[in-house]
């Protein structure tokens, strides 16, 4: 598709959206630019039409089934989305005086609350942007508690080999070296590996649970214990919360802090790469150390607070409160049986699913154990006997009008499928998405030049990645024009 | 519950299909003594076990939302209260926009991904860099990912030689502090040491300064405007930087580069990574989230920049199509040494900034630069208030009460509207200092109700 | 002008293309007396010659509106205050359905026409019927095409027989007022004489009368609930109306047949033809409009059906498919025969009522039907006025005051608060009645408030 | 695509949409119905996605180009949407109290002086809902006219042969005879036809100008000469008022009585079908007989008001209020200048578009005229030539991705397409439907099969209207399920 520069022409406009000139003569003009910024110049028409032409490119919720194993892409309810548009709530400024902030500072604390419940631990703190920036914020918290302590040798975080990326990744930016512990061939930890991996020198522990593998690690008592005794901290990483929520508390099962991910768990839509909100809980320990701004509710109303030996605020304002407020608004509407139902729901869509997925040959990489939210299936063996590999067959899903699960991770498993249909997906998606992957399969071995060439209904082909990285091609040059 | 599309006749066939008696039996793994079988013990804090219908929760929502509604905003410091064009949000909350992934399979997203090529030229030639990433979180976590990559790229330039200041970035004085504030949160534990150049008595960052540090630091951070709402001498700035061996960061709102020189013509080298926040792009203040944060850079430093990007490639046909790219400096492929932990970003946001980018093109935004200037220069005169600063400023401004500003701001609240911010808890000197600010949205009669309403509150406090 | 994309250069090769100097040219036909050569002549009342921004628009228009926002509502009388699911609209406004035409090209129209085919399908559920047209305007002029339709059904049944009253038809006497004026003004064109029977004192019509008129009318005409807001014999009038040969003309709130009988259930025979207004599935009530009248009937009586109709059918490759049916009773083709002028309909709001019903479902009708009978109810309670009629109401009441009820609903509004409708104006008799309605929207909080603010506003009048 | 009853099963639900029972013991049984309607159930999410992908089925404005003319299908500004969205708009009553609603009497006050100025008529209605009702209304008000001076003879009301087809099912409705008038080959009407069919009956004449043909008819002054002459009065259909906003006003041609169509001219969205708005304009002497309310301004505030002899109500309330919202937004937002500039550049964009396919070869109809802002092509000759129908060239033009002209009318143009731009499209739109329209041309001759059994890439192939009718399939049946 034409790009939005390929429509411009010099002086067209949308001069609805052109205010009217006024005089900048008292701005010195050393500090202004000689040229206009060759933004494109197309009137309203064309830019609306651009990009709601290119909006219909994507794949999405509301147009696809989406089984992306580790991103939770369940329905994103619209009325989250009015809830946190209405005016009173969008046209708020960060800045506001707290006497005329009481909505919005109560609608935080009853979240703050909520999550309190559904994680158990005791004190919570919303201001993390996503994930990442809640398991920065934890391991920083995990940091401080140490240096407090005047324990200062203590600068290793554990992961198990299974992590996702962000996690060795955060640790890094909180200058922590990263170890990792072997995954057992039942995707537990291997408690003897962690045992060796634990000493003065461990700071925590970080991991999922259910683990990136979709298991619940059975042993998540045992492996606290093991950190604790050897002086450590357990991180837990929320991301995949919604196989347990309501079922299972993090605090109970020994952590001592958490993110939880509520462009997952809580429904809030991902908008095609973000924003999130990861806010951070922790218990008694650390909950000194969480970032602020935390909201207090007094005899005088709400207002704003540091916890005492806060790490302290890690973006300029109060988060992504929008996303916040859609993750207040997905819970009130779930009530606490529906939180409960939440996590009983994924995961029998995700063993239906699996167990469907074996009844027509697939392998699943952990056939013995129950699947949690999301499961594994390997193509290990489609990709040895046909040549077709696990980025073939996502490919060729695509063709079936359903998006593909999560390739490649986690990295131990060859030639995987992570996949993850969510609790709000009905039975007859799921059956849909196991027809397309037995059609790929029989076409894997009928015709396996078809799959690997897929897709072919989308609207691009198999696009080049290699090339792109090679010969960077970053931003539109007015020069393509010609071409 | 509210959004489960299953039947008992569903779950039935289902568990049958697993070969489990129900539900709880799926759940069979998990330690009993941690299972909570009980219903309802993780009951919201407000509405029943039940949940609330979608109706209720509105009512509640909006309840609390008209208790927030002010008048007109004067207030500003990094939050703008633009005007958007209806068609911005519109599509942008689109389904396919607003409930797709991160872009991961590229041709099935070729929209988010040629969108956000269109974004990073956007970008590119606001600030006149060659390369925009896809946004990191906000403007003040931004400054820190920009701090660390500055000394990423010093590291590397300086291999061999001594470290000297090489993890030590100097930032002018009138850096937003919330953003100073998040950022040395965010470094520090890295090592990052931060020296702030104190503002002079203009309310700018002395050029001399620069090369007065007693080791060249890695990196200047410089604001334009600057958080008092000046102009900084960013040449200067830039040449002394560079200089000293040391990077320019430029810290910008995009918006005011409608008007104000791009970055990458500061000085006789110009700057070599500018970040900022997207906020006035579109985005509602929505209480300062979610917004977005950008950072653009030189080709040679693309390597270093966190965050992701997009690239023009070619499908299996020859024909054009858009990919991620440079995914080898990401967490989920380098792990621990990767250029950043950041994964998932701000990406509706960033559609929403190419809309309106697009809707308002050069002159747009131009025009929206310039009325925001006159508008705050109307406010200025009608206060009648001395300016506290007397460099030239863009939309904020500076101006001394000859009292304690917070009462007033209070006072102001108390009748509906935000005066502007009262500077005392963040630079102890100017607790007798309002920065106000107007945007393009502020009519001739909302300044005058403003300056109404703040001048007696000032005549009624003095 | 802010909506033309041509730059000078295109209307210069445009022009060259065309062979003309100038744009002025292309008008040398018209007379140049007719001709305003001038600018500006034509300036809108508002906003100068060259037009408002759309933020100055917007702000001049959300003034105009702040000033008439109000209180909880407790107004019925054929426009009701019901929640509307967020997804109803974020869908039926999308660019898709919103600018679209008439789905002339039916390939390039499927979503629509699939959409209007499952609205067919869904008001044929609801109303018992065998089919429905894709909307005419409203409730009220939907009524007049009802009384057309059923006077033409009734001169091709009675082809031969004396006419006697077959251009007569019989409208219960608490049918809605306004209905029954645009009933009477379009009608009454063609000659068509509207006889009103009385209602009696329980505020109900008799059955008895239909049969006591001196000439059997072509169709009586009865509203469900009625006016008033009360359960009207529907089964008794149906089989008075079918004995004396005439068809009868339901006139329905779809809301309420989540819980009320199917008009083609009434009496033995059931109703013939169906009408009413859709504004209560999904549809604001903006002031009354655009909301979408309707109309279904049996399938015997389809070709004098007005509006568009929807049939499924199958393409070239023999797959299902949908398209505009039955076009030849339409003014398009058979113009001066056509069965009604009507072209352009309320195609939106069906869209919305669709995905309204879809959302909704069997038990969410049913429980919004009787929320709002509940609601009603408590009102009743709580105001403790006593009722005019004793005939069971459904969720509308009328209430005697004990005086003029229309100053107390002048005083109702001074206080924010739209406390129902005083009857006067509408029958001379009820001018001390005032008709109270209740949503599912309407909360314990909302009612006492209400019953405060009505008892004190009574009592102070008194 | 499956129908959303496809998608049902019995007790699903969208449940944050369903509102807790209530009983209604106190309802009589015999008012109840005994079983649920059959609506469809389905999860929230089913009903989002399916009613998502539906909307992916059209064409749009906002997605293709859309010539259709006589339809004005022009950009539809987003911001008319909002400002009739705003919440004290979208939430008021229509029996609201005048002491309440003085805002939105405010917005009428000022779209009837906006429609004054526009059309040169001294006052205006805003009632009527589409243009076919905005026809009955001024033909009404023609025969109360008449009746009031006793002038009772006069029920013909006559129409050039080329009239769209409301005009005369509208004189119908009103209980007239209509009379047709032939055109002449140079597409204006035939002046002697016209004194031939005048005389005492005659109760007016109702036209377009430009007319359908898309020609100013020249001779409009002699004609309302004659009309007037005879004791008819002049009907003015205001569907192609686009052509000339700001240039001409009917009240100078010599109309009496008009209607606007602002879901055309002023630019607010069709809606797939509506709705529209049909307000009437009038000179002095009918002004008294417009229908009612009309807004009218006091030293007191606006108010609403009758005519003296209006002929009342036609709608429950206050006609289409949101589309009236959304016409003073656009015409606002024009100001007087654009007004004027709308006509004169969708005068530009027709005659370029006629003047490119021209130089294509295509015939245009009336080829020695100017093309208004719409203009007819015919297609007789490849039809003879290549056995290709207009209609046939229609379905194949959707393969291109534009939507195809108006077909088959005016009717007296053999295979003809009415084509109409707008002012909002830019040149390179206009080139890329003369390249498709070139394309398809060279296909008629080379592959007449090809275009003949177009539509080829569409969501359906070429659907059987004939079957439709033949065999009425009007709602989905339970049964199909097994189908
Ligand atoms: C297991 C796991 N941990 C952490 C993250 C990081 O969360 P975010 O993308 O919000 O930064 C993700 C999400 O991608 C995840 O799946
Ligand atoms: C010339 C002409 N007159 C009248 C009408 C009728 O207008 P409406 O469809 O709004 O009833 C139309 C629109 O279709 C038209 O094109």
């Amino acid at each position: 598709m034409e790009t939005i520069f390929d429509l411009a022409r010099a002086q067209r406009r949308a001069g609805a959206q052109v205010p009217a000139p006024e005089s900048v003569e008292d701005l010195p003009k050393t500090a202004l630019r000689e040229h206009l910024p060759a933004l494109p110049e197309v009137s309203e028409l064309q830019a609306v039409r651009h990009y709601t032409r290119l909006s219909g490119l994507n794949y999405s919720i509301d147009t696809q089934f989406y089984p992306l194993g580790s991103c939770t892409m369940k329905y994103n309810p619209r009325g989250t989305h009015r809830a946190a548009s209405t005016p009173g709530f969008l046209d708020r400024h960060p800045l506001a005086p707290v006497s005329v902030s009481q909505g919005f500072l109560a609608c935080l604390h009853e979240l703050q609350e909520i999550l309190q419940r559904a994680t158990g631990m005791g004190s919570v703190s919303l201001t993390p942007m996503a994930g990442a920036q809640g398991e920065f914020a934890g391991v920083a918290m995990i940091r401080s508690y140490h240096a407090a302590r005047g324990d200062t040798g203590r600068n290793e975080i554990l992961v198990p080999a299974t992590a996702h990326g962000t996690n060795p990744a955060t640790a890094s930016m909180c200058g922590c070296i990263v170890r990792e512990v072997a995954v057992g061939p039942d995707g537990d930890v291997e408690i003897e590996a962690l045992k060796a991996a634990v000493g003065p020198a461990t700071a925590g522990l970080m991991t999922t649970n259910p683990s990136t593998c979709g298991l619940f690690e059975r042993r998540i008592e045992e492996i606290a214990a093991i950190v604790h005794d050897a002086g450590g901290l357990l991180y837990y990483d929320g991301a995949n919360l919604n196989a347990v929520l309501g079922k299972v508390k993090p605090a109970d099962m020994g952590f001592d802090v958490l993110h939880l991910n509520l462009h997952k768990t809580f429904a809030t839509p991902h908008g095609g790469g973000g924003p999130g909100a990861g806010p951070v809980g922790a218990g008694e320990l650390l909950a000194p150390y969480l970032p602020g701004p935390i909201v207090e509710k007094t005899a005088e109303g709400y207002r704003w607070t540091e916890p005492p030996h806060s790490i302290g605020r890690l973006s300029a304002f109060m988060g992504n409160a929008g996303i916040l407020l859609r993750a207040l608004a997905y819970a009130l509407m779930l009530g606490s049986e529906g939180m409960q139902r939440v996590g009983e729901f994924a995961t029998l869509n995700a063993n239906y699913l699996a167990a469907r997925l074996g009844q027509e040959g697939f392998d699943i990489a952990y056939p013995n154990r129950r699947a949690c939210h999301e499961f594994i299936v390997t193509l290990a063996a489609q990709k040895r006997r046909f040549g077709v590999s696990a980025m073939d067959f996502a490919k060729r899903l695509l063709d079936y009008g359903v998006h593909a699960p999560t390739t490649y991770f986690p990295l131990l498993v060859p030639e995987c499928f992570l996949i993850e249909p969510t609790e709000t997906e009905s039975k007859e998606e799921i059956d849909a998405f196991v027809d397309a992957m037995a059609n790929v399969l029989a076409e894997a071995e009928s015709n396996p030049e078809l799959v690997k060439s897929a897709p072919h209904d989308l609207p691009a082909k198999r696009l080049d990645d290699v090339e792109a990285a090679r010969r960077l091609d970053l931003r539109w040059q007015a020069r393509k024009r010609s071409l | 519950m509210p959004f489960l599309p299953h039947t008992n006749a569903d779950v039935a066939s289902m568990l049958a299909v697993v070969g489990a008696a129900d539900i709880d039996e799926l759940f069979d793994e998990i330690p009993s003594n941690l299972l909570n079988t009980g219903r309802g013990n993780n009951a919201p804090a407000a509405g029943d076990a039940a949940g609330m219908s979608e109706m209720e929760m509105l009512r509640h929502m909006a309840e609390r939302a008209r208790a927030d509604e002010t008048g007109p905003c004067f207030l500003g410091a990094g939050a703008y209260d633009h005007h958007i064009p209806s068609a911005v949000w519109d599509i942008a909350s689109r389904g396919e926009f607003m409930t797709a992934y991160t872009p991961y399979q590229a041709e099935a997203s070729q929209g988010t991904l040629q969108l956000v090529y269109e974004f990073q030229t956007m970008m590119s030639e606001l600030t006149g860099m060659d390369v925009c990433n896809a946004s990191v979180y906000d403007g003040g976590s931004g400054l820190a990912e920009t701090i660390l990559m500055a000394v990423r790229a010093g590291e590397r330039r300086s291999k061999g030689r001594p470290a000297g200041g090489r993890r030590r970035v100097a930032l002018a004085g009138a850096v937003h502090p919330l953003y100073v504030a998040a950022a040395r949160n965010i470094v520090g534990h890295q090592g990052i040491d931060i020296v702030q150049l104190p503002y002079g008595e203009n309310g700018l960052a002395d050029p001399g300064r620069v090369t007065g540090l007693s080791e060249p630091p890695a990196a200047v951070v410089v604001q334009q405007p600057n958080f008092f709402g000046l102009l900084e001498n960013v040449d200067a700035i830039t040449d002394q930087a560079h200089e000293c061996g040391a990077l320019t960061v430029a810290c910008v709102n995009p918006m005011t580069l409608g008007l104000l020189k791009a970055p990458a013509n500061w000085g006789d080298g110009g700057a070599d990574i500018v970040c900022g926040d997207g906020q006035p792009l579109g985005i509602p203040m929505a209480s300062g989230g979610p917004s977005f944060g950008f950072i653009c850079t030189r080709q040679s430093l693309v390597r270093q920049l966190p965050g992701r990007i997009v690239g023009r490639t070619r499908d299996l046909d020859g024909n054009p199509g858009f990919t991620l790219t440079l995914q080898a400096r990401e967490q989920h492929i380098r792990r621990a040494k990767a250029t950043s932990n950041i994964c998932t970003n701000q990406g509706l946001l960033v559609t929403a900034a190419t809309i309106y980018l697009s809707l308002l093109g050069p002159e747009g935004l131009r025009n929206v630069a310039s009325a925001c200037h006159a508008r705050t220069r109307d406010v200025v005169a009608a206060l009648e208030l001395p300016r506290r600063f007397d460099a030239p400023y863009f939309h904020e401004c500076v101006l001394r009460l000859g009292q304690p500003a917070q009462p007033i701001v209070e006072t102001m609240a108390s009748r509906g509207m935000l005066g502007g911010l009262a500077l005392g808890p963040y630079f102890s000197d100017l607790s007798d200092c309002l920065l106000v600010c107007a945007t393009e949205k502020r009519t001739t009669s909302d300044i005058r109700q403003f300056a109404n309403a703040l001048q007696d509150a000032v005549r009624r406090a003095a």
